[in-house]
């Protein structure tokens, strides 16, 4: 009776869970690899960490950063290098978030967070300058005023740069490759193919002369792993503050 | 409409006398749209109605065999698209009916076309995939690999295993996200409303996934000439699972909806027949040629990546309609099902893009250490890697039959020429001979079976 | 609904010549030998182990017309390549280069094979015949060619535009044709690139 | 005098002021009543549709966007008026009204409950019972089809006029199954007030079920009712005349503002009249169980029950079925609902003469129809044949 079965099935929707959410009051969690607008970290001293060598820019398919490099001023340096970025842009009515800007940074200064909410108004709300893309004091994004997003969204701005950056080697996963960020620390890798593999010691870069490589025990490595290590859930992110430090 | 009254919009009706020529005058589409019979030459007039078949295996199609030639003057020549509700995106197709019946049909194409190739040869083959995976959106991961399978061949270099493991569970995955929003679309065009909503629910599961995988849900650009972007992410044994178990029992609700539903079928069958000859000559690919009965897959045939170490079966139809169409499109998910739990059993573990200097960059941390590897690392970035001369091919199957990438190097860092032969533009040279004879309600039928992506088609 | 295989008998796919190695996606495989490569009189090369015919203008019909009598039933891709930028390509012997070059791609759905088919062009004569009799299903190709390239097919039932705008001037594909710029607008420093 | 009838005893002391305020009071009522069920219908539908596609519907106005019918009524109330350059403009501009006056008319007739007394005066609670209810619910439905009709045609664009064609078509078709229907009833009652028909089918048939006319018709005229009502009212699988899909909506597709809202709430309303109507004819109207408090409340309350049971039907009717082709829904009219009502009319006039000829008949309908199947095969088999 094919005319009846359609009927029953239907019918059993009614009594399931709904798929849709309420969006702007309820928001699905997004995941840790999440391409959202950019971010421009800081070291956790509080240096920046962008040096102005144009590589974001070189390899963006879209075009739409912009930046400029300075020499740091001797008395009060911006960054640990020698120079600095100066003008930092990105247009995000071209942007494609595709991401190979982040991959192409060589110092991680610049990453992709969750935030994807901006409506701007305006063609000039759109190009987001240095000031707004670089990280408040304290390590977290700013929230201009025509973005939505609450807190805690915006953690965890750095995964694809860490999804990425062993390079499709195998036996560099598990391995922190990156600087710590201010407000954050270093922040563990994802687990990879080989989740116990991560041997103590030595194996944690620090960047530059300035920052300390961050002391690191088995355990601590083993604390901060991926929260979302049994894969089905998706959770709200859990932020990795200081899980290193 | 009689004598007495105006006619009510001039280009509706016409005549033999009608001054033909005022009549297309109007728009500025050319000769690219359907032309009244009396401005048009017999050859075209032949092509449109589908009647120059000179097929490679038989007789040649005589256009006394096809009947619907109607010299009556009550004709009508309607636009369908580019903005109507069933032509899935842009696509425009004018109609002459006679009542509802379509007597002939043209596709008109072009409203999305944004040079994709001509963008293609200014971009790096590293940033190449963020242009070419916008081509067919339903199906970004195939694009993807079309362009980096064709690079890797110009390279002539080998990916690790796992990254073509990697690139088969995901282009499998995205295969049946397609069909799965075809599914949806399908049960649209057709009036079935909630199929709609149950299948954007089912493909949400796979974009889930894909959006832990690549942080994207389309435009991915993550399987890249050299490997794919990353490793899968934490955990991707449990969502594919979870894929694995709860889409086949939709699966099974979806015929209970819709294969088994008598009103279904009854739109279905019957209704843009297409038979094996004509399906080849076309060059038609993917279901529509095997829902003529040709056993054709890629896969399976001339296969690619490790598809000749799986099992699995080629859905084939036998009568060229569209329903055929639908239940090997509803069967392919299975299969593809089948072969994901398949390749989850099998993935290797080991690196997942080539560990060649030129092409992959090096671990970020080594940038710390090793000038070479900073210097490396700028080069790619900045220049790209350097693809030696030479021309290639290179196709595989999509949820929508062959997409093929035709790659000429001159041996710098970007192509010299990137063509890709997208499957929904050559398919879409059917529609007419699928329409004829049809009712506008079929149409709307034909037009879902053949299952067109414009931004392929138009690139 | 059943699994069978192709209608046509199926012939083995060639094996991979000796001393080569195959990558995983090995363009080679399932390709024309060059022993059947050779038989059609024409020069021929392989492109990373993938044959391709070498046709004139003037032979360019008989060749594909008997390309389809010997099984090759299904016309995959045509398109055209400018080489205005990159004359010094290699070509076999007895091949001259032309600033234009037609791709023909075909298969044989009994056979299993592919084989390509290019064909010189000059600038100043780029027409051929068209396929659309010998494969109807060149039809949208052709035009795409026309249209993208400003090659011309003789016979084609409706060579007209099918991408770009009926008035649109010039083929863009082209490599003489320009590519299109948007600046892009900074706040710092307005109409950059 | 047509409103007043031998029916309602409000007009058995003549017609005074009071009278005529009562008739008024009426008519208000059941304006308003309407009109919100209108409101409350398409959000009911918004609703239950978006459960059976786990979705969350309209929640946005009002509690649980109960509100939301009214915002988009609202909306569309200020939305630009356009007015085609090629339409027929007198005409486009009547058909709306054409549309939503008839769905306002047909309900005047549908009892939706017993007496109430006020006063002196004892009124039934229906707007109008005159004797010839049915007819003029027929009439009723027969001047809707040419709202959607004009609307099409006038228009002056091609989408509309295909659907003022297929609405053309379709209503006229399902116009003498509808008929048919309505005819077996109106034979087993022997009246043609709808308030006759709903007192009819008070009482037990055989003690076990109530006397409805769904159990004493035997099921088929009820079935034929509902398809061919839902085709009248262009509802899904039959919403060929507006099909989104295919016509972009049809013939309201250069409709817009309070003109396009006009044909949204006829056709709402159609479908809420349409459901009482079949409560009245088969349902028992009014009918079941009655308790000691409020007496006139129950009949009211079984009366909107019935009903919103049956426009759940019509709701998930649409959540669940494909549409029908044009063709196959001519089909479906002619070869099998007109047949079908036309045989069974004729059995259960033969069965209200005596028992033995109702199985004569019976027997000679099956035979005719087992000759037309076997006739119909072996021409298939011979198109086959021929094609071949």
């Amino acid at each position: 009776m094919g005319y009846f079965t359609g009927f029953k099935v239907t019918l059993r929707q009614m009594w399931k869970p709904r798929v849709t959410v309420k969006y702007p009051e309820q928001k699905r969690p997004k995941p840790v690899r999440f391409h959202g607008r950019h971010v421009l970290n800081r070291y956790e001293d509080g240096m920046e960490k962008c040096i102005g060598c144009e590589l974001c820019a070189g390899v963006c398919p879209a075009r739409c950063i912009h930046v400029r490099g300075r020499d740091n001023p001797p008395d009060a340096p911006v960054s640990p290098g020698e120079r600095y970025g100066f003008v930092y842009e990105i247009n995000y009515l071209r942007c494609i978030h595709c991401d190979l800007c982040v991959e192409a940074c060589p110092t991680e200064a610049i990453t992709e967070s969750k935030l994807f909410e901006f409506s701007f108004t305006s063609r000039q709300d759109a190009i987001y300058t240095r000031a707004e893309l670089l990280v408040s004091e304290d390590g977290a994004p700013q929230q201009l005023p025509w973005e939505d997003w609450r807190p805690g969204d915006d953690h965890d701005t750095s995964a694809w740069m860490r999804a990425t950056s062993p390079s499709g080697s195998a036996a560099e996963e598990g391995i922190v490759h990156w600087s710590g960020e201010r407000g954050y620390g270093v922040r563990a890798p994802e687990q990879g193919q080989a989740p116990a593999a991560v041997p103590a010691g030595s194996r944690l870069v620090g960047r530059g002369a300035l920052t300390e490589p961050a002391p690191s025990t088995p355990a601590a490595v083993a604390a901060g792993l991926e929260p979302d290590g049994d894969g089905g859930s998706s959770g709200p992110l859990t932020p990795e503050d200081g899980a290193l430090q | 409409m009689s004598e007495d009254q105006p006619p009510q919009t001039a280009p509706i009706v016409h005549t033999a006398e009608t001054d033909a020529e005022a009549l297309v005058a109007e728009t500025s589409e050319g000769t690219q749209e359907l032309q009244p019979r009396t401005l048009t030459e017999s050859a075209e007039l032949l092509r449109e109605r589908g009647a120059v078949l000179r097929l490679p295996d038989g007789g040649v199609l005589d256009s006394a065999d096809i009947d619907v030639e109607i010299t009556d003057d009550e004709t009508m020549i309607i636009n369908m698209g580019p903005q109507h509700p069933s032509t899935h995106g842009v696509l425009r197709i004018m109609m002459e009916l006679d009542g509802e019946t379509v007597l002939r049909s043209k596709p008109i194409i072009g409203y999305l076309h944004t040079g994709m190739e001509k963008t293609g040869e200014e971009l790096t083959y590293v940033q190449g995939g963020t242009n070419v995976t916008r081509m067919d959106y339903l199906a970004p991961l195939f694009n993807e690999l079309v362009f980096a399978l064709a690079t890797e061949a110009l390279l002539e270099v080998e990916v690790p295993e796992r990254a073509t493991w990697i690139r088969m569970l995901l282009t499998e995955l995205n295969r049946v996200s397609s069909h799965l929003l075809w599914m949806a679309t399908n049960g649209m065009d057709l009036g079935a409303v909630s199929m709609m909503i149950y299948g954007f629910r089912e493909r949400e599961m796979v974009l889930d996934f894909f959006e832990k995988t690549t942080g994207l849900r389309m435009n991915h650009n993550f399987i890249r000439p050299g490997g794919v972007a990353a490793d899968l992410p934490d955990g991707w044994q449990e969502d594919v699972n979870e894929i694995l178990h709860v889409i086949p029992g939709r699966l099974d609700e979806y015929d209970d909806l819709l294969t088994g539903q008598p009103i279904f079928r009854e739109r279905t069958q019957g209704v843009g027949v297409l038979t094996a000859e004509e399906a080849v000559a076309l060059g038609a690919t993917g279901p529509i040629l095997r829902s003529t009965g040709v056993a054709w897959d890629l896969r399976r045939d001339m296969p690619y990546m490790f598809y000749d170490q799986l099992e699995f079966d080629v859905v084939v139809g036998s009568y060229g309609d569209a329903f055929d169409r639908y239940a090997i499109r509803l069967n392919e998910i299975r299969e593809s099902l089948r072969i994901i739990a398949q390749i989850v059993e099998r993935m290797p573990e080991g690196d997942y893009r080539i560990q060649d200097k030129k092409v992959t960059p090096p671990p970020r941390r080594r940038i710390d250490e090793s000038m070479e590897a900073l210097i490396h690392h700028f080069k790619i970035f900045t220049e790209g890697f350097k693809v030696p001369e030479g021309e290639v091919y290179v196709g595989v199957e999509t949820p929508r039959g062959e997409i093929g990438c035709y790659l000429v190097s001159d041996g710098s860092p970007k192509p010299y020429r990137l063509h890709i032969r997208d499957a929904s533009f050559v398919n879409l040279q059917s529609l007419p001979i699928m329409m004829r004879g049809g009712l506008v309600a079929d149409a709307v039928a034909v037009i879902s079976s053949v299952d067109p992506v414009m931004g392929g088609v138009d690139r | 609904m059943s699994t069978a295989g192709p209608t046509d008998s199926v012939a083995s796919p060639p094996a991979p010549r000796a001393g080569e190695t195959l990558p995983t996606a090995d363009p080679s495989a399932h390709a024309m030998t060059a022993a059947e490569a050779t038989g059609y009189g024409v020069p021929v090369s392989f492109s990373r182990g993938q044959p391709v015919l070498h046709v004139d203008q003037a032979g360019y019909e008989e060749v594909i017309a008997r390309l389809r009598d010997d099984g090759f039933n299904g016309v995959v891709d045509l398109t055209a390549v400018d080489y205005l930028a990159h004359p010094g390509r290699e070509l076999p012997a007895g091949v001259r280069a032309e600033r234009f070059e037609l791709v023909v791609n075909l298969v044989s759905y009994s056979r299993r094979q592919r084989v390509r088919v290019r064909v010189q062009l000059p600038e100043h004569d780029a027409v051929l015949p068209s396929l659309f009799y010998v494969y109807p299903g060149t039809e949208a190709m052709e035009r795409e060619a026309y249209d993208m390239m400003g090659i011309v097919f003789t016979g084609h039932p409706d060579l007209s535009r099918i991408l770009m705008p009926e008035d649109w001037e010039g083929h863009p594909l082209r490599k003489d044709y320009a590519v299109g710029r948007v600046p892009v607008q900074f706040k710092q420093s307005p109409g950059t690139r | 005098m047509f409103l007043a009838s031998a029916g309602d005893p409000l007009f058995v002391d003549g017609i005074n002021f009071a009278v005529a305020l009562a008739v008024i009071i009426k008519v208000v009522l059941a304006f308003a009543f309407l009109l919100v069920s209108v409101l409350m219908m398409i959000w009911f539908e918004r609703k239950i549709i978006s459960d059976m596609q786990n979705r969350v519907g309209p929640d946005r106005a009002g509690p649980w966007g109960i509100l939301q019918s009214l915002a988009d009524g609202t909306k569309l109330f200020f939305k630009e008026d356009l007015l085609p350059d090629r339409a027929d403009k007198r005409i486009f501009r009547l058909a709306p009204y054409l549309s939503a006056v008839p769905a306002f008319l047909s309900f005047a007739i549908v009892p939706i409950g017993g007496t109430i007394t006020f006063g002196h005066y004892t009124t039934e609670l229906q707007v109008a019972d005159p004797p010839i209810g049915i007819l003029f619910l027929l009439a009723m439905s027969a001047v809707a089809v040419y709202g959607v009709m004009l609307a099409g045609w006038s228009s002056g664009s091609k989408y509309p006029l295909l659907g003022s064609v297929r609405a053309s078509a379709q209503m006229v078709s399902y116009e003498a199954a509808l008929g048919l229907a309505v005819a077996a009833v109106v034979l087993y009652t022997g009246d043609l007030s709808t308030r006759a028909i709903v007192t009819g089918q008070e009482g037990l048939l055989r003690h076990i079920l109530p006397s409805w006319n769904v159990f004493r018709l035997g099921f088929v005229p009820f079935f034929v009712f509902l398809i061919a009502s839902t085709a009248e009212l262009n509802r899904p699988p039959f919403d060929l005349v507006e099909a989104e899909q295919e016509l972009v909506g049809g013939f309201h597709t250069e409709y817009s503002s309070i003109r396009f809202a006009l044909f949204f709430l006829a056709e709402f309303m159609n479908t809420i009249t349409m459901s009482a109507i079949v409560v009245t004819l088969f349902l028992g109207g009014p009918d079941g169980p009655g308790f000691h408090f409020l007496r006139w409340l129950w009949p009211i309350l079984w009366f909107l029950g019935k009903t919103l049971v049956l426009l759940f039907v019509q709701v998930w009717l649409r959540g669940t079925l494909p549409r029908l082709r044009y063709d196959q829904l001519m089909d479906l009219g002619w070869k099998v609902l007109i047949p079908g009502s036309l045989v069974w009319l004729l059995i259960l006039g033969g069965m209200l003469i005596s028992f033995k000829w109702g199985l004569i008949v019976l027997g000679i309908s099956v035979l005719f129809g087992a000759a037309l199947i076997r006739a119909r095969s072996l021409g298939a088999q011979r198109v086959g044949e021929v094609g071949s």
